[in-house]
């Protein structure tokens, strides 16, 4: 294994670097950094990070990245993240349903959408669960009605995020019915502002407010289908694994964990809250390695559903831990210890958004019914070191 | 030994059940007045203060049904401030005036100790207070508040009225309250009573050990109300083609939730009948309120996840319950610097 | 609540004490202690105890006991153990299979064999589990052939506790099939020594070894049958709700907790000892009063399946806990503070009992599953404190 | 960045398990011999030494290889030897006679660090020990061992010979070896290396840290060894008429334990990596090690509980782990302390 920064590493760090200087991508990020809302626009933030080919630099050239490995581009947001620039627009709209395309859409997609979300000119986010769905995503029950050539989707999609800032969402619909639930399930990439679409607010404890879309015979053109029709499902599996990099939840965890750390005094010597900082610490630095372990993966073309679970797993619940460990660390209203107000700030969104992430892209419980069911896969037949 | 059911506590609780019942989410303005209805306040304090003097046992009844429903701790704070002016004798009648509804008291202050972040300076006619300290937002601007303060070497428990409150509270960084009192002299009727020296704190008079064991009871009715959503979800919630209860996953994970709420409960009945029957064992409430507040925040988490992505939206009532979490398992300091302090008192009396 | 001492354990204890000092008691007690196998013969001390009516202090008096409550004859139990007596076979003979012939023996069992059982002069314990079969015992093996009137019992039973000093068993074994893998299931009370029976050892880690005793053809007559032939099932399930108070597994985590303690300083200030000395401090003081909970029902003619499932649960998982945290604290070979010798070798031995204690009367998960089981048919109808 | 598997370490990794296959349980005697001959020693041993010194990533492979099985590990103790004799220049040759064979060397009193329990007294000639530390009960009884001593400020590694230290054993209270060493005075040839001063040690060599790292291997090794076996029990095992393993409460439990033994695994080859290209990362080393410890101990549990009563037997493999686990987990300090080290590592450096 080699943990070691490669050459193109540092050279896009540099680029990162000399972006975050260039004064208009500055000027859009003080903007952000100023805005008082909970859920700032990132939109023209994004638009001048894509000018620098930052937003989706692992991305072929001809679709506006960098051609960069997965491992470096998790550099560059490491980057921009730790520079302030909120992550999650970049990851539902790149990160997911990019990835989507690129893996799974036509050539007519790819080149229709691609280039326009790497530039920061177009936004995806994905609508896939709904009232009573949950994580049992083969029981949707949105439907497409055919008309013509065209389809007429009609249903309720909720819990999803940044639909109101989207121009595009990848939506699941059942388009037919077969032996098992899992037939006729039917991806569509469709347009949010087309007529048919209502979207409106379910207010969370989050900064970040989920979704209710709501479709009312929304017509699309076949050529929004991703994939065959009614092909959906191993579609989805494949592509959740895609998602499941853990890189936004290890990103999160390490910055909660660090400003937990900013107000504490280097000469401690309480041993319960050392020996937190020491436990703490080692899980951060694990999950990101987890995360590291599955992008590296891909840089060799491995998509390993299984490894992408584990890394789901450990980010997500390291940082939920992380962030309830800061609140016994600095206390009532994080005001016990030497903490600045807006590391406060930090840790107090910080918990709110934490009982989420063991949530949000498949629940805990379903990253370990697939670790587990590769175990039993497996079985005794295994070495008794079988995941290295 | 009889450890089932008192039948008197279970009265009690229910005749407060039928007066809590229809009272609002996190209205205060509306709760106060029924807790007076009810004379909740009134079942421990002691008849010098107009009390039933039933014992900080009837006490953990109001607290842990305030904790089930999220509802605003407004019993907590009132009955330690009840408990403290009545043991130092109560000349002006304040205990008394607090049970027949004067005001609401709310603490502060209370997650710094043995070491309080106020501190107050003797001069002519009373002390000279300085530091800030942050108080729950959910808090009523009616409320008077309770905080320690050191003062020479022991820790001395202060009451400010709601008119004396008024002028030293802003908004803080996190959007909390914030009592400023930095220079702020207060007379010697507001010291209304003494935590003792030393750490752990001497507790001379039991206040703290019977506070810790009301908060306690506060956090475990916390988690049984976050619990008892979680088991409704699941029970009724169906995935794969089944109740999510009949999972394991779930199931498990609110059976053992079911039987650290019991264990923390006992814990709890066992501190506060000790403390009943003689004086408090500071041990017994210490460990009590630990275990609670540990218990709650793994509890209420494991509760939040169960009601998946609708818990987090603020129609669903889960999120009152993981919101509480933070502010109430830490207002008495986190469970790991009251662990340590159970192991320091638990080496020492043995 | 009373969690007060009653005159009637104050007496109790005074007979404890007074009997503790009777020669013949102390001379027996003493030899157990000095002997130094590590399963020391205990029938002769137990016999002494017996004298005193303090094996089974919670029988009537006809049948050898005191008359006593069941949280008194804890008291008794409780006492003599902090006096070194051990407690397993009292467990398994008067706990287990006594309780058991209380509860569902015929008039003519309980007058052959609970006088004897209380005065020591015959000893019980039980034949359940079978190779494979652990704790699933619906689907247990052993037989009855049918011989006239009586019954010819084969089979091989296995992970029983004290056989070899034991003179009865309680054994279950299929008599007939039925509808469902519970009927069938007859519990017969046989003679340990009877032509057929062939007792060995399993030797285990703890210093308890288990048995494996061979069934060949064994002879017993219908008086044998403990409640009706084929209605085996629900007596098991009733009678190993009656020995689940966890009192056996309260007392180990209490007595390792204290001999952890022992090698403490009590001006230690490392303040991650002492959250440590806190912690399990007050999960074992909870973990007594969870059992004391389930004993103060059975005061009152309620066995609690549930309680009882959670009493066990929370007992033995804490004597296991103390036992591993013990480990952490003393160091290796419990070398790293002042531990005396005999305090080490109680540590040393808790760790290799600890293993089977979230085992042994039914594991955790059995434990959980009827927690849970209990929750899921209560579901939402409950208020939310139906517990206490 | 390119954490895929190492061809070179897999490929060691296999040679060596051909040769550790057929070594009996528990039989250091019989173990011995097949490290010479499979090389293993030499793996990172620096070629001054007769190795190939491919570095302590390699050695990781020995260690965990050997924990995997629960065979005595005989590689931590002679590797730290080596490298402590290396780095110190190693005049005598003694490090390449230690490859060559001459003898296994096991660590002793590493738990008590920073502080060692030995004390070294100057006098003519060399030092006068004092104290005494247990040793494993499963090393044989051609072993050398090393324990750190304090002398003055720092704290020194000495090394004693099969020889030497068979006079000064006896057996301890709980039936481990005990090595008294009141009064035995050494020379200065049998202080082979550092650990530095303070608190946290300096380690300026790195002897420790790259021990540390080892230790860690050898702990996830037993882990990983006890989550095959739970893995092939749960599998194999029918009950309520399937597979265990198809029940979340074991399934569960067995992904869990996967999870953190690869995290483990990581952080571990993450601390070799930085130790290789470099000088070693002490707080990379200490949180290794505390993770692989703090882990081995939790999946171990859940194994030998998976197995039921079967696993308790001395006829199963599974009671080897559980017993190793107690050992091996406390012999370098507690996950506690080790924690509470790599805190105090971590806010210093941050």
């Amino acid at each position: 294994m080699d943990f070691g920064r490669t050459e193109r590493d540092e050279k896009l760090r540099t680029l990162v670097a000399d972006a975050l200087v260039d004064p208009r991508v500055r000027d859009a990020l003080a903007a952000v950094l100023a805005d008082p809302r909970p859920e700032p626009d990132v939109r023209a933030l994004y638009r001048e990070l894509g000018r620098h080919r930052l937003l989706a630099s692992h991305w072929p050239v001809e679709y506006g990245g960098l051609g960069a490995s997965h491992t470096e581009a998790a550099t560059v947001i490491t980057e921009l993240v730790a520079a302030g620039v909120p992550d999650m627009q970049q990851v539902l709209s790149v990160q997911i349903v990019g990835a989507f395309l690129l893996a799974a859409g036509s050539d007519e997609q790819k080149q229709r959408f691609l280039p326009a979300m790497a530039a920061g000119e177009r936004f995806a986010t994905v609508l896939y669960t709904e009232p009573g769905v949950g994580s049992d995503l083969a029981s949707i029950e949105a439907t497409a009605e055919r008309d013509g050539e065209d389809f007429l989707l009609s249903g309720v999609k909720v819990y999803g995020l940044k639909s109101r800032m989207s121009d595009l969402a990848l939506c699941a619909v059942r388009t037919g019915t077969g032996t098992s639930r899992y037939d006729g399930i039917t991806l569509f990439l469709i347009d949010l502002t087309a007529d048919g679409v209502t979207r409106s607010n379910l207010p969370t404890m989050a900064d970040e407010q989920f979704d209710r879309v709501e479709l009312d015979r929304v017509r699309v053109g076949p050529g929004a289908i991703v994939g065959a029709e009614g092909d959906g499902w191993p579609l989805l599996v494949q592509c959740l694994a895609l998602e499941r990099t853990g890189l936004d939840y290890s990103l999160r965890a390490r910055r909660w964990y660090e400003t937990a750390l900013a107000g504490l005094d280097p000469d401690e010597t309480d041993s319960a809250l050392l020996a937190g900082v020491g436990r703490c610490g080692a899980h951060v630095d694990a999950a990101s390695l987890m995360t590291s372990a599955v992008l590296s993966r891909m840089d060799r073309q491995v998509t390993d559903e299984v490894m992408a679970a584990m890394a789901k797993y450990i980010t997500s619940e390291t940082a939920q831990q992380v962030a309830v460990w800061a609140t016994e660390v600095h206390g009532f209203g994080y005001g016990l210890r030497s903490l600045s107000p807006d590391d406060a700030a930090v840790l107090e969104a910080g918990y709110r958004e934490a009982a989420g992430v063991t949530l949000a892209a498949g629940t805990s419980q379903i990253m370990l019914e697939i670790v587990s069911g590769s175990i039993a896969a497996a079985g005794s037949s295994q070495e008794a070191w079988p995941w290295t | 030994m009889d450890l089932t059911a008192d039948p008197l506590a279970e009265r009690l609780r229910r005749v407060l059940v039928s007066g809590l019942t229809p009272v609002a989410d996190d209205d205060p303005e509306q709760l106060w007045p029924v807790l007076l209805d009810y004379e909740a306040l009134a079942f421990e304090a002691p008849s010098s203060a107009g009390g039933y003097g039933l014992g900080v046992t009837t006490g953990v009844v109001v607290s842990r049904e305030l904790g089930c429903r999220a509802l605003p701790d407004l019993y907590t704070g009132t009955a330690m401030a009840v408990d403290a002016i009545s043991s130092s004798g109560d000349p002006r009648g304040m205990a008394a005036s607090l049970v027949g509804g004067k005001c609401p008291v709310v603490l502060a202050g209370m997650d710094a100790l043995p070491t309080p972040r106020l501190t107050a300076r003797p001069v002519a006619g009373g002390y000279e207070l300085a530091g800030k300290v942050p108080v729950d937002s959910t808090v009523p601007a009616m409320a008077g508040c309770c905080f320690p303060v050191a003062a020479d070497d022991s820790v001395l428990l202060v009451m400010l009225t709601p008119e004396a409150l008024a002028p030293v509270v802003s908004t803080g960084p996190t959007g909390l309250p914030m009592v400023q009192l930095d220079g702020v002299t207060i007379g010697d009727d507001e010291i209304v009573g003494s935590l003792g020296t030393g750490v752990p704190l001497s507790d001379p008079d039991g206040i703290l050990s019977r506070a810790r064991i009301r908060q306690a009871a506060y956090l475990l009715g916390l988690a049984a109300g976050a619990q008892a959503l979680a088991v409704g979800h699941a029970s009724g919630r169906r995935q794969f083609g089944r109740p999510v209860i009949e999972f394991q996953s779930i199931g498990f994970t609110l059976a053992r939730s079911a039987i650290d709420l019991r264990a923390v409960h006992l814990s709890i009945e066992r501190a506060a009948w000790l403390a009943d029957t003689g004086a408090p064992d500071p041990l017994a409430a210490v460990q009590a309120l630990a275990f609670s507040a540990e218990t709650a925040m793994t509890v209420i988490r494991a509760a939040t996840q169960i009601h998946g992505a609708a818990g987090l939206t603020r129609t669903s009532a889960m999120h009152r319950y993981y919101l509480a979490a933070r502010r109430h398992t830490t207002s008495w300091a986190s469970p790991a610097r009251l662990w340590c302090e159970a192991g320091a008192r638990r080496l020492t009396t043995t």
